[in-house]
Order: structure tokens, then C-alpha cells, then sequence
């Protein structure tokens, strides 16, 4: 029994992080909001540091990390708030596509895609919306238990505007042929996509509501307000302690599915792990994203924090 | 004890709802909050005044209507129920017009009371500064005395709508030797006069409905001083009152949003037979929304008897504040989770569901605990002046 | 529209909170722990007052109270912990009894009851148990749409011990023969009477609530730590304002309830009234319950509070 | 990552769930806060120690078997999971005891600790004072210096089981001009001592479970200080820690409670149509009961890991005993529901469900955010020593 990671585990995570955190400082997501399309430098950037391929075979020219080695790189992507459809790409369709691709097909995308030339999305069933849409070069479609690939001048995206405007949104135009198809009865590899799809959602949470608390504890510890900071008001203090608490609590979860996929298990009892993992992540950021903007007050209504870009 | 209205109160909610039938936009005026939805807002206010339906509990001579109190809650049930715009003369009409009435010169009334509600003269309030939110009494803009009036400078901030207002009101300090709620004075200043300068600020809804408000020694009339001059702590606590108290969130409107949302309710219950809208659990967050909305309007109900019979809302009103601006959030998060993936859509999307009023909505009722005085200091209120525990 | 009380209803309140409060003082709530029945001298002193037989109409010696005028005297039986079945005889039986029952059952029954003599009880369906079964005289027994009278030495109690020893709960041993029938085909009354039931509980929540709230206030206001009242922290003053906040937002709704039913409506929405006044109250007690264990520290834990008493 | 036991763990799992299994007694002993049941208990505690499982954790020497921290988890786990009997013994084998292995000297070790764990001499807490409750270093009882050790004064409260025990532990304030929590010492005082009374103390649940004691001049050897003179809040920290933290509240407890309740769920799913059961938010309430357990199972698992690499757990105890003790609150409170007009039974009614075991286990867990440091305080902590929050 040893629950946690390991020293290279924690290297990567690292040096991601150094990358991550330079790229995106406040002013960069806040232009990611008002771009029409995808920071192509930033991306090849990720390609470089491996980041990108990592969990491709080393055949492949990938890390062959499993979930567990790449739990804690999306948790610090949600952390930064990476304006980049990061989650999908490394943790749902790469793996996908070097599972069910055609050889000609992996020829095509998968060097481009770890190497940060192109961007390869998701569209699993019971999701409306295609996130990151405008960005894609490539995008992968479920359909019942078949998988479809769909290049991203076909798609015939009916764009959406939603809340957060670096991950834009689209509906899918185009209708799935023949000729798109990737592989049909590949219902065990979409299952396991979807629980990878998942605990992506979930680290990424988890690291958006640590980033959440670390600015707002900041913020309460120089905001003043009857002569103190207003950190120091018990209503204050108590919140806070609840929202690390259900962070704290959460993260365990997470790991554990990570641990649980990594090792190859499957099943019903996997799935749930996987759905706990998400169900805590959730409660934990919506918890926290409430405090944070209450404790921000006034200012937390406005685009102008960091806490509004994180 | 009598819980029905009078035949006379039950008329004029016919008048008033036939009227609304007939004149609300078929189409929304977008959001009041950006210059162009502002803009129809205008004309929508000015409709509201010809009818004399801008401002029905005031007096006829300034536009009103003498409506009671019972009458106005009918007028503004019915203003709800029939989907009927917001309101972007509220500061004015609801923060700032109380405070003419209790404390206004009859020269301020006459000129002040009939343009603002035919919306000729708006008004935005000037209460936060950067350093003074829930503090107010830490507020550092002052008012020198000069020939004629006053010499204002400071900053002021989260003015509502404030870039597309006439003027601000709010609090300055007159005694730059007295201490915190000592020695300040009640201001109306024109955002029109030399030294004003308008700043925009972006809010979390993506609209520029804040302003801040820089004055560098701006003059101002000794006619525009509301109440004694170092009085302005008195005078201002009656407006911030208001805004808290009975005035600004009348039942109806959570009365309406309950009755939206048990509709969104019905509509996802049959066609979306996998989404949320199938799990009970789901079903008693909308009963709650409805059986909020009914505690609520019961509770207004009773404060406004008391008050008819002569009492007042006193430190109460911050029950009633918590009690609005937590269901509001709860009612809007249960039509969020109702339509799951769509909720993140904004208006204009053309897959967002009832046009992204729900997410708009959400965005406008998670300010609701955090204006008027955030909820914690309303639980402090609570504490400390309803069931007296000891401040410190 | 007018929502308040009238001056008789408050002066009727009034008198009664002066006795009940002067029966109720802890060491008395405390002996009526332990004893095996009632304090016949208590209920007699009740009955003298009119409040027994205050549901009663003027013909069978009552006040003709409805339930508007009598909500308020259970909460204020909740808020002194009479330990008595007031609720019970006042709301439930005894307008059963005389509307159902036969003239000679009425004749026999009825003023004993008013006086203070006998202690009606009442099983609705639904309830398993019988509340303060030992000290009651007649029992009145609900099945589907007939209702029973059995006089208490025919009950066959099978005794239980619950949390609260003063209302003493039992099972109800007896079968319900011809004999005892008191009417048939009664649905209409009944359901009635179990809207009365649940209103007469709400009220006595609500009741039991606003003195755990005064109880809990007075003792932070008192109890010292790190050199200050307890009362003077911010996570003290918060949870008793909310607690306060909920019991604020139930009264209307058991007012409401109450008018309706004095009104006579019947029918869903009155029922949905009625549900709610439950609800809401129920609520602010759970609530304020906790906090007042909570806030008492170790001393709430213990039997020898006013509080364990209230 | 390795979230395995080793075949040696888990063939030490093997042997105790078989040991269990064959030794648990069918009957309940009913509650071990009563006299006859605390009787019983203590038999139950001397078949635990001559098999050698009463303190698995510490050395062989005084009675353990010197097992690692996951093999205590382990022996928890199975503990709890047999539904054995509640542990009259552990205020002082958990929360005196770490204090006597850091601080104790060799004879007091070798004195005091077999016999505790043997349940030869038994332990009650004697923390508080009436006046002193969260605030400890505002305790008043006082140790005078005398020839070959001290006079003890005062008054201790809340000390669980004192009635049926031989010690109490504590803290005496030696050094009276000192302020607060300096110039305390820690104590053990014989219960049998000239000087002491010992009240009885009716708790909630209906046991007298609770002792005050008050002391009047006890003399209490030197042999019996525990740590430094004037020491006595560094070496009580350590307890108070210990207390809170890891040791108490094993996994395996909750784990257990929430097995309990499944059971009780699909029972009551089965055989009570019309009731909460049939409700999905309640099923909702018990699956959370069974993640949250989950959940503190996982949380603890990467607690212990960080300790056995070297790690310490600071402040990061006070989140371990917020979210354990409003678990079991919670999961108490489901159980509750669920049985409806039933919950209210207590032990021994011929009606009651599972003899009444909700409901103690109800007043039970509700002492849980008041004991070992309230959840306020715990709250505090969290937000000043974790996060870093300015104390005022």
C-alpha cells in the first residue's frame, strides 16, 4: 500500500507546470477569450515538452503514460486554466485513434498531433456540443458503439457562445458516412474513453477549485474592510475551511480511479469509482467557485481578476 | 386574519394586467445593461409613465398612482407574471426616491421626483468606493465647501448603469475631521458636470453595466445637498433600507421565476426522457423553488400588514434580504441543472435554451447576496439587532 | 387582505402561555419523565381554563374555536413543553368525537373531556404508535375510511420507551370490532382531522423551535471562551441567524394552513398548504435543534438543561 | 502508487477476521456507558488482550503485537466490520497513551501502560472544567508543591466514564503566576485518592456516562507527573492531537456504519412500500453515505502513506475530524429517516429496528463536532494553520 505518486510523477508534473503557468498568465487567457482560433505557438510548445503524445505509445512516439501519470498534468492545466482542448486530445482521442485507427490514418494524424501540429477532438454520445470546435484539425465521433473520424473542414459547425469564451462551442453539421468510419462494435474502447474522458473533467476541476481558493485566500488576506482584512471574520475562515475540505476529500477519489484505470480494471465497480471521482470534483469547484465570488465581492462580478479567468 | 383582496384591489389587477397584455414587447429588448438594450429600455419606461404604471404607489402629482401598498405588490405580481422588462430606472426610483420623500425640500421634490419617473433624468447610485464595499462608513471622497455649494473629489465605484445615467447619488465627506459615519453629507451630483470623468467596467454577464466615477473638485449646488449637511450616514441608512427592505424585490418576481421553472420542468420531463428532469431528486428542487416563492410571498404578506397597522421593518429586513437572494441563486441553479449541457450557453446561441435567460439570470442573482450589504453582514445584522447577541 | 392575529387570539394566547409556562418550569417537564401517567391536576387546571374543550362547538360546551384561533396556543404548548396530549385532544379528537360520534358516546364523553376529566387520544393511519398511551381514557382509532372508539382499558397498550419520556408511546394491542365502530364511510372528516394533526404538529414545532432559539441565545450571551461571550463569533451569530430565518419564513406558512382550515376549503391545494406548514417547520426545528446541541457544547449532551427539557 | 495490501497484511487480515468471528459475542452488551454494560465490556477488553488484540500497534512488551499502521487499519477494519463491541478502554489507550510512549519515562512505561492495555487500570479524560471548554488554557484547577510531589484543587467535567474508572488524566495549573497555557503541568490522579469526589452526570442518551470531579487537596506523587513541570500544554497538544487525528476514528468505523445502512435500505426498500425508502433522494442520502466513507477511506489511506514516509500530520487533523464527525451525523440522520415513526425507540422496546441502535448511534455521533475540539474550532485551525488566514 503507498497512496501516491511517484517521484517521476511529480517531475513531469513540474516541469508542465513551469510551461503551463508562463503561458498562461491573465492577459493571455483574456486574449484566448477574444480569439477566433487557438494559440498554434503555445500548442507546439506542449508538442515539444512531450506533453501532447503522452499518452501514445512509445511506438507511436508517445510516453506511454497511463492515467495516473496524466491525472496530475490536467489537474494543473485546470489550475492555469489552458485555454487549449488539452483533456480531450491527450486523455480521449489520442488513445482512441492508436487504438481503432486504420495505419493509414495514424500515419496521417498521430505524429502532427503529438508534435502540436494539429488538434483532435471528441464527440462522445449523450455530449451536445464539441468544445474547442473552431481549433480541431481532426474529430472524432461516437456513434452507438462505432467511432467515426471527421476532418474539421467537414464538420459544418453551427458555432454556440458560451459562458466560458476560451473553450468555444459548436453542434456537429455533418452527417457521419461510410467512408468517416473508424471502427464499428468498438463499445469497450468507447467505454473506457468515456471513463478516461471522465477523470480528465474531474482533475481538471480539481485543479480549477485549487486555483480558486489559493486566489481568493489571497485576496482575503489583503482586502480590508472595519479595520481588518476581511480573512480574518470567522464567516470568512469557516467557508474556506469547508472548501478546502471538500477539496482535499475529493482529490483522493480522483486518484484512486486514476489508479484503478492505469492498472487495466474495468467494470461496474471502476465506472463507479470514475463517476465518484467527478461527483466530488464537481461539488468541491462549485462550492468554491460560489465563495470565490462572494468573498471577491463587487470585484468578482467583473472580467477584470484573474479569478474570472481562472 | 383575512387573506383575500379587496373587490377594489381585485379590479385593478385586471386593469393592470389587461393593460400589460396589451403593451409588454412580444420580443425582448435585450439587456438594459448594454447601451442598446438600454436604449429600448428608454422607450419601455416611458411607456410605463404615460400609462401611469412607472411609478403607482407615488403620488399623482408626480406621476403616481396613491397606490397602497397592497395594490403595489399587485401591480408588481402582475408586472412579473406578464414577463414585462426589467426595470433600469430602479436606483433611482427605488433607492434614491424614498430618501426625496423622507428628507427632499419641497423645491427638490417638484424638480427631482416627476422626471425620474418618466425616466427624463436617470439616476445611478454612488455608494462603493475601492476600499469601502461592505465599510461604507471607511469612504474617503470628500466635499470641500465653497461659494454656493460644494467641491466634490474622490472615486466612486460598481455604479450600476452608471455610463448611461444623469447623475449619481451618494454619500461625501463634508467634515474631513469627524470619523467614519461622522461628518458626511448626501450628494446628488450631475455625471454631466466639469471634473466627472466615466470609466466602463466589465461584468461577469459580459456587459458593461458598471461605471466607475472619478471627480476632481466637481461643483455642486447647495440644492443638491439631500438632508442636513454631516447628516448624510441618517439620511443615506433610510435608502439602504429600501434596498434591502420591502421595496426592491416584491414577491412577484420569485412567484414568476418559480412558475417559469416548473414549466422549463414540464417541458424537459417529456422530451428529454434521460436528462435530469427525470430524477426526483430534480423534481423537489423545483417543489422548493414553488414553496419558496409562496414562504416568501407569505412572509411580505405579514411584514406589510405590520407596517399597515402602523409598525415598521426594522434589522427584520435582513431576513428577508438573505431569505430573496439565496433562493433566487438555489431557483436559478435547479434550471441549470434541469438543462444540463445547454446551460452554459449565452443569449444569441442558437442552441441555448429560452434564449440563455436562465444562465443570464444566474449571473444576476449570484450578485444578489453580495449587494444591498453581502449576506454576511445581514447575518450580523440579524444577530446582533434581532436577537441581540453582543457585537464584539 | 389583513395577515395577523386578532386581539382576542393574542389575549387567548396570552392567558394560556401564563399557566402553561407556570406548569412547565423544567423540574416539572422532568418529573413528568419519570412518572408512568399524566398530571391530572395540570389537565384539569387546562380544562378549567376552556382550552381542553376550546375546539368544541358552544352547544357541546366549547369555545367553537377554529384552527386559526387555536394554532397559536399549541405553539405555544411546542414552546413550553407541556407534556401533555393537548394536540392531540384538542385538534384531532375531540372535533372527531363530535362530529362522528353518537349522542350517547358524545354525551358520555364530552364534558369529562372539556373539563378535564379524560384525556381523548387519536391512531390515524400511518401513525404506528399511540402518543401519552398510558394516560389516556378513550382512544379514537382510524381504519381506511371508519373510525373506532376504544376505551383505554380495552387498548391492549404494548408499551415502548422513546427519546422524549414524556410522550410516552405505545401499540395499540386491541382489535377493532362492530361494537366500536363509531362511523363508517367517514373519509371526508377524516381527512380533516389529519390535516388538523398535522397543522396542531406544526405548530407545536414551531413552538418548540423559537425556545430552543431563546434558550441558545441566552446561553451564548452568558458562556465565556478565549475572554469573550461565545454569542460575540461570527459562526455563532451566523448559525442562530439562519435558524432564526427559517423559523421566520415557517410561521406564515402554518398561519396560512391554519386560515385556510378555518375557512373550511378543503381539497389539494389546501392539503399542499398544510404539507408545507410541516415541512418549513420541521425544518427550522432540525435545524435549530442541532445548533442548540452544537452551541451548548458538552452541557447540551447532558440531561440537565432546560434545553433537553424544552 | 500501489493500493494493495501485501499477502502478509493480508493474511494478518485473515487471522483476526477469523479470530472475530469465533470471539465476537452474539449478544449485545448493551451500552458500555452504564454499569452493568461497562461491566461487560471490560470482559470483552480482557479476552481482547490475552488474544493479543487489544492494542495491536504498540510493542510486544506491553501487551501489542507491534504492527504497522497499516496492519492497525487492517485490524480496524475487521474490528468494525464484525460489529464487536465499543471500546470502553480508549481514552486510554488513544489518547493517554501516545503521551506516555513520547513523553513518559521508562518506569512510568513500564508501570502504567500493560495494565491499561490489559484493562487492569482504568483511564477517563480530564480535560475540561466547567469554565473551560474550546478555551483549555483558561482552566482554573491548581497543583500545590508538597513534600515528594502535589496537592491537586479544582474541579474536571465531562469525563467520560470517570464512574467506572481507576485514573483520570490532566492538566493542573502549577505556576499561579503564570498566564493561560503556560505554566500548566500534566497530571495523573488516582480516582481513588483522598480528596476526590466523584457526580455521576445524566447524559442525552440516557446513561450517566458522563462524570464531574472535583478535587480538594489530593496528593499525587512526583512518579505521576507526566513530561515537564510547568510543560503540561506541550505534552497535552500531543494528545489533544492524537485525539483528533488519525487514531480515533479509523475508517473501518464508518465503513461499517455505511454497510449498515445499505442493509437497512434494502430492507426497508423490500418490506415498506409506502415509505422513505421508495424516496430516490433517500437512496441518494445512503449512496453518499457510502462514498463519503469511500472517500475518508482513501483520505486516510494517503495520510498514513505520507506518514510512513516520514511525514507528520499537523494541522490537516482538524480537516480528518470535521469531515468524520459530520459523516456520521449524516449517515446517522439517513438511517433515521429511513425508519421513519420508528426512530424515535429506544434500546429494549419490543418495536424498536435494530434495537434501537440508530438512534444511540445518533446521539452518539452527535457528540462527534463537539468532543476532541468543537468544529468551529476545528474550522479555525484549518483556515489559520492550513491556509494561513490572519488569526484576528
Amino acid at each position: 500500500m503507498h497512496f501516491a505518486f511517484s517521484e517521476d510523477q511529480e517531475l513531469f508534473r513540474a516541469s508542465f507546470k513551469e510551461v503551463c503557468e508562463r503561458a498562461c498568465d491573465p492577459s493571455r487567457v483574456r486574449k484566448a477569450w477574444e480569439a477566433a482560433t487557438g494559440d498554434d505557438a503555445l500548442w507546439k510548445q506542449l508538442g515539444e515538452l512531450g506533453v501532447l503524445g503522452m499518452t501514445l505509445s512509445e511506438e507511436a512516439g508517445g510516453l506511454a503514460m497511463g492515467e495516473l501519470d496524466w491525472v496530475l498534468i490536467l489537474e494543473e492545466a485546470g489550475r492555469c486554466g489552458l485555454p487549449e482542448p488539452l483533456a480531450d486530445h491527450t486523455a480521449v482521442a489520442l488513445p482512441l485513434l492508436e487504438e481503432l485507427g486504420s495505419n493509414a490514418l495514424k500515419a496521417e494524424w498521430l505524429p502532427r498531433a503529438a508534435a502540436g501540429d494539429a488538434r483532435i477532438g471528441v464527440l462522445l454520445e449523450g455530449s451536445p456540443f464539441v468544445a474547442f470546435a473552431s481549433e480541431l484539425d481532426l474529430l472524432l465521433v461516437q456513434r452507438g458503439a462505432s467511432l467515426y473520424a471527421v476532418p474539421a473542414k467537414d464538420c459544418a459547425w453551427e458555432a454556440q457562445t458560451s459562458l466560458d469564451h476560451s473553450r468555444k462551442l459548436a453542434k456537429l453539421g455533418a452527417e457521419m458516412s461510410e467512408e468517416r468510419l473508424l471502427a464499428a462494435n468498438a463499445s469497450d474502447a468507447l467505454d473506457r474513453a468515456l471513463n478516461r474522458a471522465v477523470l480528465a473533467q474531474s482533475a481538471e476541476l480539481l485543479g480549477t477549485c485549487q486555483r480558486m481558493l489559493d486566489l481568493t485566500v489571497d485576496y482575503v488576506k489583503v482586502r480590508h474592510q472595519f479595520g481588518k482584512p476581511i480573512g480574518s471574520y470567522q464567516a470568512v475562515k469557516h467557508r474556506l475551511a469547508d472548501a478546502l475540505l471538500r477539496l482535499e476529500f475529493a482529490k483522493p477519489l480522483a486518484y484512486r480511479a486514476a489508479h484503478s484505470l492505469s492498472e487495466g480494471l474495468s467494470g461496474a465497480e471502476v465506472d463507479a469509482q470514475v463517476s465518484m471521482a467527478r461527483l466530488y470534483a464537481r461539488d468541491a469547484a462549485e462550492f468554491m467557485a460560489k465563495a470565490a465570488l462572494q468573498l471577491h465581492g463587487a470585484i468578482g462580478y467583473t472580467l477584470n481578476t484573474t479569478f474570472s479567468c481562472g | 386574519m383575512d387573506l383575500a383582496f379587496t373587490s377594489q384591489e381585485e379590479a385593478f389587477r385586471k386593469e393592470v394586467r389587461a393593460w400589460l397584455e396589451a403593451n409588454v414587447p412580444k420580443e425582448s429588448l435585450g439587456s438594459g445593461d448594454t447601451r442598446d438594450g438600454f436604449a429600448r429600455h428608454l422607450e419601455w419606461e416611458k411607456t410605463l409613465f404615460e400609462a401611469r404604471y412607472s411609478v403607482v404607489s407615488w403620488p399623482e402629482e408626480y406621476g403616481g398612482r396613491g397606490a397602497s401598498l397592497w395594490e403595489w405588490l399587485i401591480f408588481e405580481e402582475e408586472y412579473y407574471r406578464a414577463g414585462a422588462p426589467s426595470r433600469v430606472t430602479q436606483n433611482g426610483i427605488f433607492l434614491l426616491a424614498p430618501t426625496i420623500f423622507e428628507f427632499g425640500t419641497a423645491e427638490q421634490k417638484s424638480r427631482l421626483l416627476r422626471p425620474m419617473a418618466a425616466a427624463e433624468h436617470l439616476w445611478a447610485q454612488g455608494w462603493s468606493e475601492p476600499g469601502s464595499g461592505s465599510d461604507l462608513a471607511s469612504l474617503k471622497s470628500s466635499a470641500k465647501r465653497t461659494d454656493g455649494g460644494w467641491l466634490l473629489s474622490g472615486q466612486k465605484t460598481w455604479c450600476t448603469r452608471g455610463s448611461f445615467c444623469d447623475s449619481i447619488f451618494g454619500l461625501f465627506r463634508t467634515d474631513p475631521e469627524a470619523q467614519r459615519h461622522h461628518g458626511l453629507t448626501y450628494f446628488l451630483v450631475s455625471l454631466k458636470a466639469p471634473g466627472v470623468t466615466l470609466r466602463g467596467v466589465d461584468r461577469l454577464d459580459g456587459d458593461e453595466g458598471f461605471a466607475e466615477v472619478f471627480l476632481e473638485d466637481v461643483f455642486v449646488p447647495d440644492q443638491d445637498v439631500l438632508g442636513g449637511v454631516n447628516q448624510g450616514w441618517q439620511v443615506a441608512m433610510a435608502t439602504t433600507s429600501s434596498e434591502r427592505g420591502l421595496s426592491l424585490r416584491s414577491p412577484g418576481r420569485f412567484l414568476a421565476t418559480a412558475e417559469r421553472l416548473i414549466d422549463l420542468y414540464r417541458r424537459y420531463r417529456q422530451q428529454d426522457p434521460s436528462g435530469a428532469a427525470q430524477d426526483p431528486a430534480l423534481r423537489d428542487r423545483v417543489l422548493k423553488a414553488y414553496m419558496d416563492a409562496e414562504a416568501y410571498q407569505l412572509y411580505t404578506l405579514r411584514t406589510v400588514t405590520k407596517m399597515k397597522s402602523g409598525g415598521s421593518i426594522g434589522p427584520e429586513s435582513s431576513l428577508n434580504k438573505i431569505f430573496w437572494s439565496e433562493m433566487d441563486v438555489a431557483n436559478h441553479e435547479t434550471a441549470l441543472d434541469l438543462i444540463g449541457p445547454y446551460a452554459e450557453l449565452e443569449e444569441g446561441s442558437a442552441a441555448a435554451i429560452d434564449d440563455g435567460s436562465w444562465l443570464k439570470g444566474y449571473q444576476f442573482a449570484l450578485a444578489g447576496p453580495i449587494y444591498a450589504g453581502t449576506n454576511e453582514i445581514q447575518r450580523n445584522v440579524v444577530a446582533e439587532r434581532v436577537l441581540g447577541l453582543p457585537r464584539k
